[in-house]
């Protein structure tokens, strides 16, 4: 499965504290909805104002992007920049 | 009250009417439509408005259009001749010494007054001269090594001519 | 910029009353520091007078003494390139051609750079180290005045209704003379002086100095004739006694204030080191001549 | 000299990546035919002016227009009254979200003016001298409040409040009571107070930066125009057409299909024009007037009422074992945001420790509201911020050591399976290389004399992807155009028409580069966060492999072969089907003339959402000499090292780290916002704002660092144009530190600084 690591952002106000966790989801989209689903809030939250790191690479409204199994998912605020 | 002025731009007769309040830079840009010439702070400090007055490096935006009453005026629409770009435009081209590119006009028309005033420029003398012109893209490296090699390139043709 | 009468008299009387017409009417040069200031409003002249049609107020003649009678109006640029001004006044040459960008040197004049009275100001301790003497005309006539008296506060001259500077008189050099003039600034360029530090010196024929004026700018409401630290020169040969004379008496002229430029604390030291280095720059220049 | 030996190292050649053009757009920019934001004009257009609270923090009590709009010429007057109230909302512009309704207040105060400079009320007319005169005609009544700009001052429980609905966001719980703290960020790993406890080396440091301006030196400038029927047409410089039309549409409260925005050239930008100020304004007077009109900043209006970044404060704690392994680090960041929440400190935490393998960490940031202009993005927004406390902590740590400061960054840097500080692990990284580099660079070794010192700092930017547009046309002689929605700020075009050349084969002369209206190219996000050659490129360079896909199909066609019989080399399609020996190479020119016969124009647009930009490491070397009497310092040499992936244009990728090194020496030595008393801007122009100066700076060596081409690109390009402002900061005041004996912590280094601590020194 999927882990899951949230640096920075409020993922852990929506977990109860979890800021590591495992989801089963094998794409960005599908993760966004199952958070939604374990932690009402979370899966709107991560969608707008976090991006995600699949395996070291950052993708940033990318719902279509594949994990694999022991894929690193890091949650991580959206970057900007000059 | 208008006042009438009359003299030469890029060799031209040029003639307009101006408040006396209108700067030399705001007469170029909106009677004369001549916008090459850029206004970058309005007070002396960055160089975009650089032209050349009787053969004398100035900012357009620090004289007044009345003042250029008879007075022979070069801005950077006229170095280019005849279809070919002066070698300095050329050189920064070729040294890719321009990002934005807002300032290269005055970058270019100050360094055209330097090479006339100054054939073989140092490398020091060169950033001297254009301290007066600010670039806020290439750190100046590209720039300098524009007008160095523009000025060995004239001597070159000098020495030719 | 706010709305005002141009005009561009062709003799001095004309000027005159261009001037004495409106009170707020005001002296056009090189306009470096004017036309910037009626572009912030911090000035709104219901005349301007440019004066560089008027004969004298610009060029740079030889004086019968062998002095040099400068045009006010005459631009820093045409100062550098005179044949022989910059040999015999490199110091004044030096701190005119200071003022602002090449840019501006094709503009900016002594004559504004006095009368816009900064006590910045960089060409005015070069002036007023080098004795040159003002010729100001006006309603009342012709009449002539130290450097130093011109400027009375930031932005205050002593000039009358109607009056303006038409030219500076230098004296003539003699050999075993000169002068040098040198600031700080935070860049290498484009700032306006933290502090500025003007000296002349004429040495005698046994080397030493037989006379010295030092003037400061920047760190006082206007640019200063310091007489002790002229004194402290005056009798030596530049030694580290001397030298340490001048930098105490420089620092204690100084009267400056805290700004967005430097502090009253800087400021002081600076004098100091700057009126040191500057007085070896024109003794070194006087030995060579 | 940038040295292009990793190029030869690597086996892959291109005809023209990696090769020095001129670049499409030059000829208009150095001739002054390019028409920057200014330079535009409309038949029947107006001016615009635009009146200014004289008030660092103060109540609008009220605005009275009605001398105003009797005088003679005036044609408009608008004040905050004029626009919609917007409810609090993110937007996406594509870049760091914003919030709406701040962005709309920030364009025109409602009631209350929030810093010097904060726009309350415009005037129209027929000319400018009638928009100047009438703008001091407007009556505004003011009840001056407390203000604070100092962000610890901001902070202080009794601090002047700016706005009643701030509580901070990111603590455990929702604070009672409202206060300038916008927001906590806090990125944790491992136990940082058991690490530091057993560290055998500990350093700790305070360190302080002034607000500092982008200082692109084109103000900003727009005409605008609003007709009956409410379409409304904007021309502006700004780094994302697409992002005034949402901006400006969001503000006016009308819809975005309602805005056409024309791009401008750029005067620069650096971050500073990735939001709106004019448009709106221009807009909604254009509107009233029924006349298109202009409006330009002066320098003075740039200043006081545009994004500056932010100043900060930075304190670092960091542990090391004797032999330089760094065990601990934290690090506490303030920062300014100005009137509005929104300063970069989150990226500055994110970035922090980026460059470092670091065990354990506590970075935490605020966001702090304060009576100075909004900040808004500058070249890798907070990045230089936090790596000039970081990198002058790792200098006094490397002292303390007596270790090479270049040997203790080599020692815990950063590489391929190091997992990120800000989280994700990294891979494609080539940050040990680009130190190496320095390290073997002839500048690394002059010897240096008396009162001379050498700075040693890295720096790290993510660098974006992002939605993209490219499109590509085949001409009927068989030449190119691209287009693309993104304005070109740095030389972009270079790139976006050398990589259409290498994919079609054909020199980069005859391919043109055009950056069209909002309507005439699909959404792009705008240029910035170091995307575009990145992103953008792709889109150009799938376009471009989407049209000669489709000129093989046709050449098949021609041939009656099989397409897998038709292959694409050096412009021309080739025959492979050896039944059709005598089949000649159909040239991109020849199948454009027969494109009508062949199944008509041939040109393909591609959208994408670029992800998965490589990460850029800078690493800079500046000696300094100082006067040990003036404490006036002179950069005496200055390097710049950076993975740059692989380089599209390396003249435009060298100018891009001297550009950047450039602005960072700025920084640390002159440049800062200046308030008096009153939190009026005492420094409002390029006098007392001293930017670096051509006379003030020395060759800036570069060397572009391909060793790890980002396996995303179809060149292996990465981001480049914001890594090189990190490093300076503290390169440049390690060098001063080095060269006085004096740890310097407080930017910018000005003389009178230096010259005080060398007294202290003394005492």
């Amino acid at each position: 499965m999927p882990h899951v690591l949230a640096m920075g952002g409020d993922v852990a106000r929506f977990t109860g504290g979890a800021s590591e966790f495992e989801v089963a989801a094998l794409s960005v989209g599908a993760m966004i909805r199952e958070l939604e689903q374990r932690w009402p809030g979370l899966g709107e939250y991560v969608e707008r104002r976090m991006a995600i790191a699949i395996d070291g690479e950052i993708f940033q409204d990318a719902d279509g992007a594949q994990f694999r199994h022991g894929s690193e998912v890091c949650l991580i605020p959206k970057i900007g920049g000059g | 009250m208008k006042l009438h002025v009359s003299t030469t731009v890029n060799g031209d007769a040029a003639e307009f009417l101006t408040d006396p309040g209108t700067t030399l830079l705001d007469a170029l840009r909106d009677e004369l439509g001549l916008t090459g010439s850029k206004e970058g702070c309005g007070s002396g400090d960055c160089g975009a408005c650089s032209v050349i007055v009787d053969g004398r490096l100035v900012c357009s935006c620090l004289m007044l259009a009345a003042e250029a009453e008879g007075k022979r005026i070069e801005t950077i629409e006229g170095l280019a001749r005849h279809g070919e770009l002066h070698p300095i435009q050329q050189k920064f081209l070729e040294h890719a010494a321009l990002q934005c590119g807002f300032c290269t006009p005055g970058l270019i028309v100050a360094s055209k007054a330097l090479l006339d005033a100054n054939p073989d420029p140092t490398e020091e003398e060169a950033r001297y001269w254009l301290a007066g012109n600010l670039c806020r893209c290439t750190g100046y490296d590209k720039v300098i090594r524009a007008v160095l090699d523009a000025a060995a390139e004239l001597r070159q043709e000098r020495r030719v001519a | 910029m706010a709305q005002f009468n141009y005009v561009a008299p062709s003799s001095v009387d004309e000027a005159i009353s261009a001037l004495a017409s409106a009170p707020t009417a005001r002296v056009l040069a090189g306009g470096t520091d004017l036309i910037v200031q009626m572009k912030a409003g911090r000035v709104r002249p219901a005349t301007v007078v440019d004066v560089k049609r008027v004969p004298g107020a610009v060029g740079i003649q030889k004086a019968a003494d062998g002095g040099y009678v400068i045009g006010a109006a005459t631009s820093g640029a045409v100062l550098g390139e005179h044949a022989t001004l910059p040999r015999d006044w490199p110091g004044v040459v030096e701190a005119a051609n200071l003022i602002g960008s090449t840019q501006v040197q094709g503009r900016a004049s002594l004559g504004g750079n006095l009368c816009n009275a900064s006590p910045a100001a960089d060409s005015v301790p070069g002036l007023i180290a080098a004795r040159a003497v003002c010729v100001i005309v006006g309603p009342a006539g012709r009449r002539e005045a130290p450097v130093e008296t011109i400027q009375v506060s930031p932005g205050r001259t002593s000039l009358q209704p109607g009056e303006f500077v038409l030219e500076f008189r230098l004296p003539p050099r003699p050999k075993r003379a000169s002068d040098a003039y040198l600031r700080l600034i935070p860049r290498t360029e484009m700032d306006i002086a933290v502090v500025g530090a003007g000296v002349s010196l004429a040495l005698g024929d046994d080397g030493k100095i037989a006379e010295a004026h030092v003037s400061l700018g920047a760190v006082a409401p206007t640019s200063l004739l310091v007489g002790p630290a002229g004194a402290a020169l005056v009798g030596g040969k530049l030694d580290e006694a001397s030298l340490a004379a001048l930098d105490a008496a420089a620092r204690a002229a100084c009267n400056p204030i805290d700004d967005k430029r430097g502090t009253i604390d800087y400021r002081t030291k600076i004098a100091g080191v700057l009126a040191r280095r500057v007085a070896t720059i024109a003794y070194a220049r006087a030995e060579a001549r | 000299m940038t040295d292009v030996l990793d190029r030869q190292q690597t086996e892959t050649h291109f005809a023209t990546v990696g090769t020095r053009p001129i670049r499409p757009d030059g000829v208009d920019k150095v001739t002054g035919r390019a028409a920057f934001g200014a330079d535009f004009v409309m038949p029947g257009m107006i001016w615009g002016r635009i009146l200014r609270s004289p008030y660092a923090h103060a109540r609008i009590l009220g605005i009275d227009t009605r001398k105003a709009l009797a005088l003679p010429g005036v044609k408009a007057v608008v004040t905050g009254a004029d626009f919609p109230d917007l409810a609090s909302e993110i937007i996406e512009g594509g870049e760091a979200a914003s919030n709406s309704r701040d962005m709309a207040v920030n364009v025109i105060a409602r009631d209350k003016a929030l810093y010097e400079g904060h726009a309350v009320a415009a005037v129209a007319a027929i000319s400018p001298a009638i928009a100047e005169a009438a703008l001091e005609l407007i009556e505004v009544s003011y009840e001056p409040l407390a203000h604070v700009i100092d962000v610890e001052a901001a902070m202080a429980p009794d601090a002047p409040l700016l706005h009643s609905h701030i509580f901070t966001e990111g603590l455990e719980e929702r604070p009672k009571l409202p206060s300038n703290i916008a927001r906590k960020h806090q990125f944790v790993r491992g136990d940082v107070d058991a690490a530091l406890a057993a560290a055998e080396v500990r350093v700790e440091g305070r360190y302080t930066t002034k607000a500092v301006h982008q200082g692109y030196i084109e103000p900003h400038a727009c005409v605008a125009s609003m007709s009956e029927d409410g379409q409304g047409h904007v021309w502006c410089s700004s780094q994302g057409h697409f992002m005034v039309r949402s901006y400006c549409a969001k503000v006016l409260g009308v819809e975005i299909s309602n805005i056409k925005v024309t791009p401008a050239e750029i005067g620069g930008g650096f971050g500073g024009k990735t939001t709106i100020y004019l448009e709106p304004i221009a807009l909604a007077l254009s509107r009233i007037a029924d006349a298109p009109v202009k409006l330009v900043m002066t320098r003075d209006e740039v200043f006081r009422a545009t994004g500056p970044t932010s100043g900060g404060v930075i304190e670092v704690k960091l542990g090391a074992k004797k032999d330089g392994t760094i065990t601990a680090a934290e690090v506490e960041l303030k920062f300014q945001a100005g009137a509005f929440p929104g300063s970069p400190v989150g990226t500055a935490c994110m970035t922090a420790l980026a460059c470092y393998d670091i065990p354990n960490f506590r970075i935490v940031g605020w966001d702090v509201v304060t009576n100075s202009p909004k900040t808004a993005a500058y070249r890798a927004p907070g990045a230089p911020i936090s790596a000039f406390g970081v990198e002058c902590a790792l200098d006094e740590l490397a002292q303390k050591l007596g270790m090479d400061p270049v040997d203790l960054r080599d020692k815990n840097g950063a590489r391929d399976g190091v997992k990120a500080a800000y989280g994700p692990t990294f891979q494609n990284i080539a940050f040990l290389d680009t130190l190496a580099r320095i390290r073997q660079h002839p500048n690394y070794h002059v010897p240096l004399k008396a009162n001379q010192g050498r700075g040693v700092a890295a720096g790290f930017w993510f660098n974006v992807g992002g939605e993209s547009t490219g499109a590509v046309r085949v001409s009927d002689d068989g030449t190119l155009t691209v287009a693309t929605g993104n304005p070109d700020i740095g030389g972009s075009r270079a790139g976006m028409a050398m990589m259409a050349a290498e994919v079609f084969g054909v020199p980069v002369d005859n391919v043109r580069v055009t950056v069209p209206d909002t309507q005439s190219i699909g959404y792009s996000m705008l240029t910035g966060g170091s995307r575009t050659t990145f992103a953008v490129g792709m889109a150009v360079v799938r376009a471009s492999e989407k049209v000669v896909a489709d000129l093989k199909k046709r050449a098949a066609g021609i041939w009656q072969v099989a397409e897998d019989q038709v292959a694409w080399k050096n412009g021309e399609a080739i025959c492979l089907d050896p039944a059709k020996a005598d089949a000649k190479p159909l040239t991109l020119k020849g199948l454009a003339a027969q494109s009508g016969r062949t199944g008509g124009p041939i040109q393909a647009e591609v959208s994408l959402n670029a992800q998965g930009a490589g990460p850029g490491f800078a690493v800079h070397s500046c000696d300094v000499e100082v006067d040990p009497e003036t404490g006036h310092v002179t950069v005496l040499r200055y390097t710049a090292a950076q993975d740059v992936g692989r380089a599209i244009h390396p003249s435009y990728v060298e100018g891009q780290l001297q550009g950047g090194a450039a602005q960072g020496v700025g920084w640390a030595l002159n440049e800062e916002y200046i308030f008096d008393a009153e939190g009026r801007m005492e420094n409002a122009g390029f006098l007392d704002y001293r930017v670096p100066v051509a006379s003030d700076l020395p060759m800036i060596d570069t060397v572009l660092i391909e060793t790890a081409p980002n396996p995303r690109h179809p060149f292996g390009a990465k981001g480049v144009g914001e890594a090189p402002i990190v490093p300076p900061l503290a390169a440049v005041a390690n060098a001063v530190s080095a060269a006085i004996g004096v740890r310097m912590t407080d930017l910018p280094l000005s003389p009178p600084k230096i010259r005080a601590a060398l007294d202290a020194k003394k005492a």
